[in-house]
């Protein structure tokens, strides 16, 4: 399946409001109005923007901690999100659930993060896709130190010995956990994928056409029934692991440098794609939309405590799970099961 | 499928994932010998030939990740069987199975994880794989566990297992797969889950058991009625969440209850069910709530030793014996 | 150390750790944060610096390696404590800890793992981290369990934890790392394994606790005080195995038994309290053994739901008033 | 620490009687005197014989369920084994526990199998080594499947980070579990130590002399501290992944010709360094041991049901375990801690 790419300044647009509405939320988190903590993903946006960006409607994602771009990307509301994160009521864990912990099966395929290692979950949609005969892919988001983790490398097993149409995004920042320490030897994750006998490439984060021009060439083999695919990015993370911890000023420095917006901001400008009075009224449509979610978010009311136990079990007219199955993705029709 | 045809216990369980690959085409069934590998007696025999690599589906030797990726299968609209080639296995994945039995909570309804864990347990030859891992998961909310006693059993509730829509931990006695047999009708049986089964009436007092030990605990019973002893055996087969009103109604004629398993009595199953009782009848009981159980210590190697591991029915008369003489 | 200093919960442990690494050195500390890492108000702030990289091990995030490593660590004669970031990642190395837990049983005592798995539990952001996972071990033979609920006894048992011969998972309260401040003199303390502590003296009801909800029950028991309600509080500060002497000698002069727990009711430890209690008191209780605990469900993230998960002094002191009114 | 090549009439010893043990349990599974299955290693005698040559004698080694051959090379007793299989109490297990799943931390140095992953246990007793300064090298058996595994990785991973002397030879038959199907991609399974930056070899396991030699290049660059060696042996397993297995006739002839211990038979003909008179001899000593074995364990007492729960917790004296510290293999002086 072929999908246009985005417009330029609709990327811009993305990684703007990404970095935005992060920024409120660390925000609510200085100012104690969310207990917790924010993994930043402060250098992550043109990860989650150019790789979104190569998706079609149907694929799924897996996002991580600091993947809020990707739900972006994938239609969740900021209203949502934030409500989300303020634990209300009216967010979709119901406040069951902090930060990002939540997901969407039936429209915008997020697999709800559970806090455990969830590869083999995302090994589990492809194969689902696959045996459905759906041309569907699903792109997991991994921190590099996740690739240690067991998960990992069962589930990358898996995907390639059953050719699962699985992208796994490793966004490999320069720090692991709280400091700068190497939690593995290779240079690059992305040779990890010899261990599995798969494509692995390395792309630079910090660069969003390079990195959706990479997630294209990777999407298309997994579409292919070529297997699984491991794209690294390199980025380069501002804060520690969370917003608590500091960052020392030249780091902070060099950071600004590399700042994923700031450098696609002077491309477009050198295209002439980009002029002030542009970045002005993105801004303010930005600002617009972060203040609408963030007064929703904020009035919305908390979690009635006499909810608590609800939903110990699923009832048994629960709604079917799943995308809606009138028009599944790339269904080819001989290989169709009647599943449904 | 035949008239009345004897069935083994591994026959009921395959003919219960036949009857519900043919019933329901979201049905599939994920291990790492359930296709070529599984020979002739096993359960999933001949199911891969019958049904095809898109609903028998073998997977590389993985405890952790079989149980995340059904978990993954079932949030796209599927309903997953994992077979494990032994219960144990399931600490490999012991984070998957608690975060699938939390996500129907943790989206607040949202979502939910409609999965089967099948797993045989007991008489392996190492204490590891031999191990029921049901105490372990005693205290995981959102899950069920069956441990089926009879092929019947096995046939009804494995088919009511893969149509329930929270995740179940189906518990298989190894030792029965081909030890059991009975004639099964071929009319379709669907046993509800969290019903326990009467397997005899009594007055005196009440045994409440489930899988392997069921037998010895009936054994038992009748070797007190000469006695004059008349002991109720309710075969829980779901327990988490179990039969309370089955089992407070007995209790109420009763007023004496023995709780036997043949897992290790400390943090076994037998404990929540001694709690709720002392808590719900505590009052009215004419004799203290007693357990009958194996050991604290993992299923020994060694047939000598393994021999007087599980409860006998010598061990559960002589408890029954004491229970009437307070 | 100085003499009479005031200590927080975390300062007990890091004072322990220090001692004992100054104590015995086989011991040794690994974990993801417990070097560099480790900021001011963490246990191991400064052990890096004192004790070294052969002492102090960093070491990648892989919660399932990290106790099969200090296993291996074990076989060669070294005393490991094992720091996870969490309790609940000990999901992660289930079968790790089990194996561990059964080394003495399986090799009939040739060989054993002493080795220490510290874990912080509750008040986490996501109810996945909060887990204390006390219940998924209740069931585990070979293993100790110990919650401290003040800083003497953190540093007394933990102390006596590493010393210990057999694997001791060792829970430490989240919310009391910085909350918790207690003035402890600088005498060596060591408080045994398997030993209960009174914390309050009562006779006509036993309240059997452990861990962060040690205070409500302390101030329900004061509540229930003014209305003529004497009730013996007891903390069990290792709850597998557990003070059964000092539980019997307790319910010997009250008769009647109430179990709290701040983790879910079904399938916890206060489950195995009350059946053995059933079991050896059942016949002379006054009343039922009852149990106040949290519901079947995980920790939630949302204050305003996280408020009424925990058992509090309202709901325990009445749990106190219908014990004494039956 | 340099270690002389034992004589190759040394060699031929090991194999012929770790062959002809083996066949002794097999004889002993079929005729019902075990209850329990037998992983069959005929076949894997170079890997286990040629592999353990290159050893000290303070090396740690954790072998797997088809090595047999290890515990025969680190001095464990023909009649302690025969008693293990049958479960006698004599057995190191004293009936405990079934087939090899047991260990000797004092003298052989051998890490007890527990039918749980454990390669994460022997990267535990090669960090030991390391923080007290002894040049002992940690070598783990793993079966080619059991690289699929998560505990694999994260040991691998761990082990690489923190430059630990742990050898892992894998022993690559053409079987997987109970048939002939592939659960991994990479042709070689070396390759898996790119993802952890160390080096992997592959080596013809069916030739004892070229095990050995690949063995003491790892041996050498673990114990100068240059980390973990990955080193996969190509076996051909006869029978199949119990002894239950049948296997087909052209299998078992392909098989003949590449038999370890014919192989190396008429190697060391070719040499003349073995004939007829020393076959007889070396048979002949080799079924007077098996004998000696059979003899013991068959008339050993089997285990008392009333020690059945003897051991739930180890005493407040039970003997420190590990290697006794007298002379510790290789301490470097100065690097000692002052550990008991
Ligand atoms: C033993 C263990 N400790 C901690 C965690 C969870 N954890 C929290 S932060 C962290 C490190 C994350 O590092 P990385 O993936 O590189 O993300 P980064 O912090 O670098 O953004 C991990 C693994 C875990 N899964 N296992
Ligand atoms: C899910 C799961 N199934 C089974 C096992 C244990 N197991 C028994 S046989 C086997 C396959 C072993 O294959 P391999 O390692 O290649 O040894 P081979 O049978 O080929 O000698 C495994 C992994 C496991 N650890 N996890
Ligand atoms: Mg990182
Ligand atoms: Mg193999």
């Amino acid at each position: 399946m072929s999908n246009p790419p985005l417009p330029l300044l609709a990327l811009y647009q993305q990684m703007s409001l990404t970095r935005a509405l992060e920024d409120a939320i660390r925000d609510l988190v200085r100012s104690r109005q969310i207990v917790g903590t924010l993994h930043v993903g402060r250098g992550h946006e043109a990860v989650t923007t150019g790789t979104t960006a190569a998706l079609a409607p149907g694929d799924v994602v897996a996002p991580g901690a600091r993947d809020l771009g990707v739900l972006l990307a994938r239609g969740v509301a900021p209203r949502q999100i934030l409500a989300q994160w303020l634990r209300r009521a009216a967010g979709p864990s119901g406040g069951r659930t902090g930060a990002l912990h939540f997901g969407d099966m039936r429209d915008a395929l997020v697999i709800p993060a559970t806090a455990t290692p969830s590869l083999a979950v995302a090994a589990g949609t492809a194969l689902a896709t696959k045996v459905r005969g759906e041309a569907r892919v699903t792109v997991a988001y991994l921190e590099d130190a996740a690739t240690n983790a067991g998960d990992f490398h069962e589930a990358m097993n898996l995907a390639a010995t059953q050719d699962l149409p699985l992208i796994c995004v490793v966004a490999t920042n320069t720090y692991v956990g709280k400091f700068a320490s190497r939690a593995y030897r290779p240079k690059h994750l992305a040779d990890r994928a010899a261990a599995y006998g798969i494509p692995g490439y390395v792309v630079d984060g910090g660069d969003v056409l390079a990195v959706r021009e990479a997630m294209e060439r990777a999407v298309t083999l997994a579409r292919a029934g070529r297997g699984p695919v491991l794209l690294e990015a390199k980025v380069f993370r501002v804060a520690g692991q969370t917003e608590a911890d500091s960052v020392p000023r030249e780091t902070l420095d060099e950071w600004r440098a590399r700042d994923p917006i700031e450098r696609f901001t002077r491309h477009l400008r050198t295209l002439g794609a980009l002029n002030d009075t542009l970045t002005y009224e993105f801004a303010a449509s930005t600002l617009a939309t972060v203040q609408d979610a963030l007064t929703y978010a904020q009035h919305a009311p908390p979690p009635d405590p006499a909810t608590l136990t609800d939903h110990r079990f699923a009832p048994d007219d629960a709604l079917p799970m799943g995308p809606p199955v009138e028009a599944p993705v790339g269904m080819t029709a001989e290989r169709m099961l009647q599943w449904r | 499928m035949a008239l009345n045809e004897e069935t083994t216990y591994a026959g009921a369980i395959r003919r219960a994932l036949r009857e519900e690959l043919l019933h329901d085409p979201r049905v599939c069934l994920l291990g790492e010998e359930v296709g070529f590998g599984a020979g002739g007696e096993r359960p999933a025999h001949g199911l891969l030939g019958e049904f095809g690599p898109e609903r028998i589906i073998e997977l590389p030797a993985s405890g952790g990740a079989l149980i995340g990726v059904a978990t993954g299968m079932a949030l796209m609209g599927l309903r997953p069987v994992v077979e494990l080639p032994y219960a144990a296995l399931t600490g490999e994945g012991f984070s998957q199975v608690v975060a699938a039995a939390q996500l129907h909570w943790r989206t607040a309804g949202a979502m939910h994880a409609p999965l089967v864990i099948r797993a045989p347990y007991g008489t392996h030859a190492d204490p590891w794989r031999a191990a029921s891992p049901e105490a372990w998961f005693a205290g995981v909310a959102g899950l069920h566990i069956v441990v089926p006693s009879t092929p019947y059993d096995a046939l009804g509730l494995l088919k009511a297992a893969i149509r329930e829509n929270n995740p179940v931990l189906f518990l298989e006695g190894h030792y029965f797969y081909r030890r059991l047999r009975e004639v099964l009708t071929a009319d379709e049986v669907l046993t509800v889950l969290g019903q326990a089964e009467i397997r005899r009436d009594g007055d005196d007092v009440t045994v409440l058991t489930w899988g392997a030990v069921v037998y010895p605990a009936m054994e038992a019973a009748e070797m007190v009625a000469g006695e004059g002893i008349s002991a109720e055996v309710i075969d829980l087969r779901t327990v988490l969440p179990y039969d309370a009103a089955t089992v407070a109604a007995s209790l109420a004629r009763t007023g004496r209850a023995l709780i036997v398993h043949d897992t290790p009595q400390t943090g076994g199953l037998g404990a929540e069910l001694a709690a709720r009782i002392a808590e719900a009848h505590g009052a009215t009981m004419h004799a203290p709530i007693t357990r009958v159980a194996a050991p604290d210590v993992p299923f020994p190697a060694a047939p000598e030793l393994a021999a007087s591991y599980a409860p006998n029915a010598a061990r559960i008369s002589d408890a029954l014996r004491r229970l009437m003489r307070t």
